[in-house]
């Protein structure tokens, strides 16, 4: 079962474990990603490609889905303007065991940063800037290269 | 053939606006002509479009190189690498 | 932080999630082990050695946080008899960033199967048996040897 | 000197109590030393006992392998291997 959703509403995650937990699961793997809090960005902004961002993430937990034959996989991704401690995507997946579980959750969140069109905006006091890219998330991505 | 082009991110705030219908001359057959032509149509364009490493596309939604062709094309959307999660 | 409860009621996500997602987190990992419901299972019972058990966990617990600088980690276990679909384990931990909670947790949760005294009966229809621990938990824990 | 026994799983069902404070010979000086006592002490413990290669101890909480000493100890417990999680 895969549940994709990009919006602007707080994320829940009663909600989405409840959905993840179904028929069977021996093993729930979950990522969330925060607007941390230790950085000084006041406020971030997080902008996506209607259409074609979501077919991007239904795309990759189907890809998910059928390499570690999961029972479930979300994929929540917050957009419009978030603060510090709010969370900005929940990625979660079952399977029978934990190791399909664990793995395709950090495939879902690797591939995610680097295949799914969102940009995000942080800004500190009165500074606006875009965020750059970095060079660490294409190298977690490619470690999934099949 | 009239094209709708979307911008995204610093590409949207330098061009000033997230979409336009633009009608490129014949021969304006990829993405990278498609750039070099749009980056004529004004400073803000040639400025947001300046750096070609900085930037991505997508044709009708699919994530294509440079050299793509847009023949036929829709929708291109042309942004920065991508920034999520 | 370090939180670790064993105890026979039931894990409540939502509690739990609150307690890790503290203090600048930008990630958050978590894993959660479930009475699987397909494989004829109709009530698992766990035991613990009360003192010891908890004792190896806030263990697992330190090591985890000062290999991979956690700002949160939390092992809940349960304990006594459990139904199909129930949680028996949550693992979470929180991070500065994503690769070190994804580690974390898989680290937690494979060496909480090899290190922390639990044992496991299942009861199949009026089949009751203790499991067998698996070679493959001993190999999943190994590759976390520093 | 008394020391506190404490038996889990298959192994404390097999003894027939989860605990019991035994005061062994002189020169049970080790796990192994003592498990082999123990097993003389009821057919029930003799056969939850029988296999030394699937039981597992620790000497006053803390694990341990056979040949540990338990010179000292107040509780030694003596269980199957773990399967948390």
């Amino acid at each position: 079962m895969i549940r994709v959703l990009v919006n602007a509403e707080p994320i829940d995650i009663a909600t989405e474990m409840a959905a993840i937990e179904t028929g069977g699961a021996g093993a729930v793997a979950t990522f969330s990603g925060l607007v941390r809090a230790d950085d000084g960005v006041g406020m971030l902004e997080l902008e996506h490609y209607p259409g074609a961002t979501e077919a991007a993430l239904v795309t990759l937990a189907e890809t998910a889905v059928a390499r570690w034959s999961l029972l479930a996989a979300t994929i929540v991704h917050r957009v419009g303007v978030m603060r510090p401690g709010e969370r900005i995507v929940f990625v979660g997946v079952s399977a029978p065991h934990r190791a399909a579980a664990l793995e395709a959750c950090a495939f879902l969140i690797d591939r995610l940063k680097t295949d799914a069109p969102f940009w995000k905006r942080e800004t500190r006091g009165s500074d606006a800037r875009w965020v750059e890219p970095r060079g660490s998330d294409d190298a977690a991505a490619a470690r999934w290269q099949a | 053939m009239a094209i709708d082009v979307l911008y995204f991110a610093w590409v949207r705030e330098g061009v000033g606006t997230g979409q336009e219908r633009v009608d490129p001359p014949a021969g304006t057959d990829t993405v990278a002509a498609l750039i070099d032509w749009l980056a004529t149509r004004s400073p803000g364009h040639a400025q947001a479009l300046a750096d070609r490493a900085r930037l991505r596309a997508a044709v009708d939604q699919v994530f294509v190189g440079a050299d793509a062709s847009i023949l036929g094309a829709r929708e291109v959307a042309i942004f920065p690498p991508v920034t999520g999660g």
